[in-house]
């Protein structure tokens, strides 16, 4: 069978959901990773928990929420909790496999920035700030990110690390006694990243199908490490297009509407 | 004790220039009403606190209500930034903004604290982020029999709490379901508090297997206002969904200064209450089927 | 994962000699059932914790199961005294008890400092009273904030946490209702869970307009195990009421060692499992009907 | 109307439920307290809000409950919260206006033991222990505290203080920060004390009929002060000893069965 053609933002959704093992809890942030996740539940990985920061626990939507706490989340949940209950018992408990995050912009430590470009006080953009993230990145067992690559999001240094991924790498996330692995995969546009066993510092493993690693390093505003073998990302099954595609045409059938 | 009566005269007389108000709900049963009542009556120099800051803080900050904003994430869900705040600590349009800014798991524990009655949140957070370099209200302490350090927040103790609900009976028995976020911690940690719902009935029960019912007494609320469909655009589970569409429109409401201020002296300012309000977006509509 | 297996199964694999145990359940849905089968399974040097020791472990102590209780209440609710826990107190009977004394309200903070994966839980508690005098565990920390003094305590971490709860769905998901204590902060800060419950059913839903339902989702619970009537002699609210009666003979049952050893022996030891049990304290009844 | 005959105990759970006041919110002990909260509510304070710290609030029992959890209780209140809540939101939280005990053991300034007597690790009586009392003695904006009254019970010097009364009088529980004013009233089978202003040591304010004040001394381990104008208490009404016994007698039926 010819391969069907696909969009970038496809592919970065599907290799971000081939991450996402069977059964394990996550939490979910809103966009993105929330298309990963639900992606992942509905084609290799049906028993994930999909938890959100409005307290849905195990919640199964049938159409990606916009919000972080749309209706569809609490209705298909098998939980819904208070959010001190879900930031407390929940996340803080260590009972989290994977969180799911984006960013607005990550340097190559994978710490994240959601706050401000530019001075804090006097800031050029103030973007919307950490909500659930901060604590995500550090009490859940593992973490992915998920985000466009481009050199306004891939920065040398950031403004403001509002999440921590390994901070200035090596052991350092240890002895600040974060309590999960953090980052264990960025996955964008253009391919995947996972950080250095030792040092901690992203480096290119997999592009995704007709990216080049030149391409990848333009996109990337430091000098990126490369993996000695570098793969190629498998392309989009026909199952996962069709799954994502689906699910995408019916969230854009429920979200529309009069104001 | 709750008493039941209007929007208008709760606010009147619950809400004063200069306080703490929080208007809680997390993306669902957001009380839109109550924030259009206090732009109406023209409170000043508000100290908002809220996890979300989402539409109806951009409002109120918009029309100027507010000098300080204790917030952990603000912008408009699914869409984008909340552009009247953006200006505001951006520009300092209409006037400057202090911020007091937050995760959410920290806003979570100090509403439990103030709830509590206890002075300080503590919690494992915070860890690797720059937050605590900017914001003097987040400190760390040792734990007394591990030596770990955890954060520790303030309480959160707004003069005014302002929730809405689905229903609640004639004496003011209040119960809320779905997501439910910090509604009652709000409600129990303000001095005094505000619930708008959807409908008033006779005996209080919750409908078979719905998500998380929550009931809050009475004697712990200031005033119940009936205020259907008063979280619009936000959603009331069980009674309206969310109206994407309209937090869409938003985006280019308020993108502008002077877009925003002709749809909030048109809508909000010049209308009595928020059905009038209601219909006045509405009547858009109708002038100009084409841009609905 | 919740796997769905005899308790006697669940007992031998996840109860330990000299495990941190608790056996939870605020008066309502006290796990009886799986008390029976630690004793039955002769566990020893157990540290049991509950915040309101009643007439399970009061079994459990004069069975010999236990070294050290971590609680706030310890009588026979309505009735007066434990005599077998008051035995083992005052007179060393069967084995020294070591007392780790709480009140509810520490009790309750240090559970859910061990649900949030906290080390220690914080509250404005034992002022005035003589109990950290007696419990080096009892320590006090001033707030960064205002320097109050605030009561710190280590987090309740047992390694097995055992509740009973009404259903349970065939994945392992558990709901449960009414006063429900401290149930879910016990499964929630317990390394491995076991939950008995009166009945497994295809789709768990909650009745209408029970009071405070609670879900405790599969992947939180080690095992879950089928008892009819595990609760027994306390109540599983929509299914059975308290044995009050049941709680007034305990006193006499208790009041003397050979008494009770007597009936654990019995009852409990020479018994298969609790349906048996069941049976074998009604053929009591029928032997002699005047004094049932 | 002749005066109906009536026991020592009608006339404390009675004298104990007039000192509650309509709408209060009430934290209740199992007992004594509950019988005489449960007693006003049915009698001059329907409107009294019920709190047991099994969690439930507002809560309306047709019997009074053996053990403070009963199911009773759960299905006729407002809310039922789960424990933790209990304390933190509802008691700690600073809303009950009145605490309502039961004792072992009472001392002059109204503290409380129902830890132990004799020593803590070689007791010669252990008591059930502290549960509830210790946060509602001190959180409660007031508390009332109801017992039988002799010299086993009240007693010179506590052998364990478990809850917090007026500790050494004076103003000793404002220097510790003890959120309520404490002890208002001691109610007892013969006779109510209350608190002086000033040196917080209970004073004998009402014998009840047919009781002397040397009966109370008698009664009492230490040298139990008087109220200057000892007043007698007015005796139970014909409506409160018919609402007391009704309450008895349904509970006792409800309460009985094989075992």
């Amino acid at each position: 069978m010819p391969e069907q053609p696909y969009t970038a933002d496809e592919m970065m959704t599907i290799a971000a959901a081939r991450m996402v093992r069977n059964g394990a809890t996550l939490f979910v942030g809103i966009g993105l990773p929330s298309a990963a996740a639900n992606l992942a539940r509905l084609t290799h990985a049906p028993d994930t928990v999909l938890i959100y920061e409005s307290g849905t626990i195990g919640t199964k939507p049938n159409v990606l929420p916009l919000s972080i706490g749309d209706g569809e989340l609490a209705e298909t949940a098998d939980a819904v909790v208070a959010v001190p209950e879900m930031f407390a018992y929940w996340l803080q408990g260590g009972r989290i496999d994977l969180g799911f995050l984006g960013a607005a912009q990550i340097d190559r430590f994978a710490n994240i920035n959601t706050t401000v470009i530019g001075d804090y006080h006097k800031p050029s953009t103030r973007l919307p700030g950490a909500g659930g993230a901060p604590e995500i990145a550090a009490s859940c067992k593992e973490v992915l990110i998920t985000l466009r690559q481009n050199r306004r999001a891939f920065v040398e240094k950031l403004d403001f690390v509002t999440s921590a991924g390994h901070l200035d790498g090596g052991d350092a996330r240890a002895k600040l006694r974060l309590p999960g692995k953090g980052p264990v995969a960025v996955i964008t546009d253009l391919g995947i990243m996972t950080p250095d066993p030792v040092t901690k510092e992203l480096t290119l493993t997999s592009v995704h199908p007709g990216i080049t690693a030149e391409a990848v390093t333009v996109a990337t505003g430091w000098a990126l490490k490369m993996a000695p073998a570098l793969e190629t990302t498998a392309p989009p099954t026909q199952r996962e297009l069709s799954v994502l595609r689906d699910l995408q045409a019916r969230t854009a059938k429920a979200h529309a509407g009069q104001a | 004790m709750a008493v039941i009566v209007e929007l208008k005269q709760a606010i009147r007389e619950f809400v004063r220039d200069g306080d703490i108000v929080a208007l809680e709900g997390f993306t669902h049963l957001i009380p839109f009403a109550a924030g259009h009542e206090i732009i109406r009556q023209g409170r000043r120099d508000l100290t908002l606190v809220r996890m979300t800051p989402d539409v109806i803080y951009d409002q109120l900050i918009g029309a100027g209500c507010a000098r300080k904003l204790i917030f952990s994430w603000g912008g408009n869900p699914g869409i984008g930034s909340l552009h009247r705040l953006r200006d505001a600590v951006e520009k300092d349009w209409p006037a400057p903004l202090i911020l007091d800014e937050h995760a959410h798991a920290g806003m979570a524990t100090a509403y439990a604290a103030g709830a509590s009655g206890l002075p300080f949140g503590l919690l494992r957070g915070y860890l690797g982020s720059d937050l605590p370099k900017y914001n003097a209200n987040i400190k760390f302490i040792d734990c007394p029999f591990t030596g770990e350090r955890l954060a520790a927040l303030p309480a959160i103790r707004p003069d005014v709490g302002v929730i809405h609900a689905q229903k609640a009976d004639r004496k003011g028995n209040v119960l809320l379901w779905g997501v439910t976020g910090v509604q009652k911690e709000v409600v129990l940690a303000s001095k005094r508090a505000i619930v708008t719902v959807e409908e008033i009935v006779d005996t209080l029960e919750a409908p078979a297997n719905v998500p998380n019912p929550v009931v809050l007494p009475h004697w712990v609320i200031g005033a119940v206002c009936q205020v259907k469909g008063g979280a619009f655009p936000s959603y009331a589970l069980g009674y309206y969904a969310r109206n994407n569409a309209f937090y869409k429109k938003w985006d280019g409401i308020a993108r502008e200064r002077e877009t925003f201020t002709a749809w909030i002296d048109r809508h909000v300012r010049a209308t009595k209450d928020f059905a009038e309000f209601r219909r006045s977006i509405e009547s858009v509509g109708k002038e100009a089927p084409k841009h609905a």
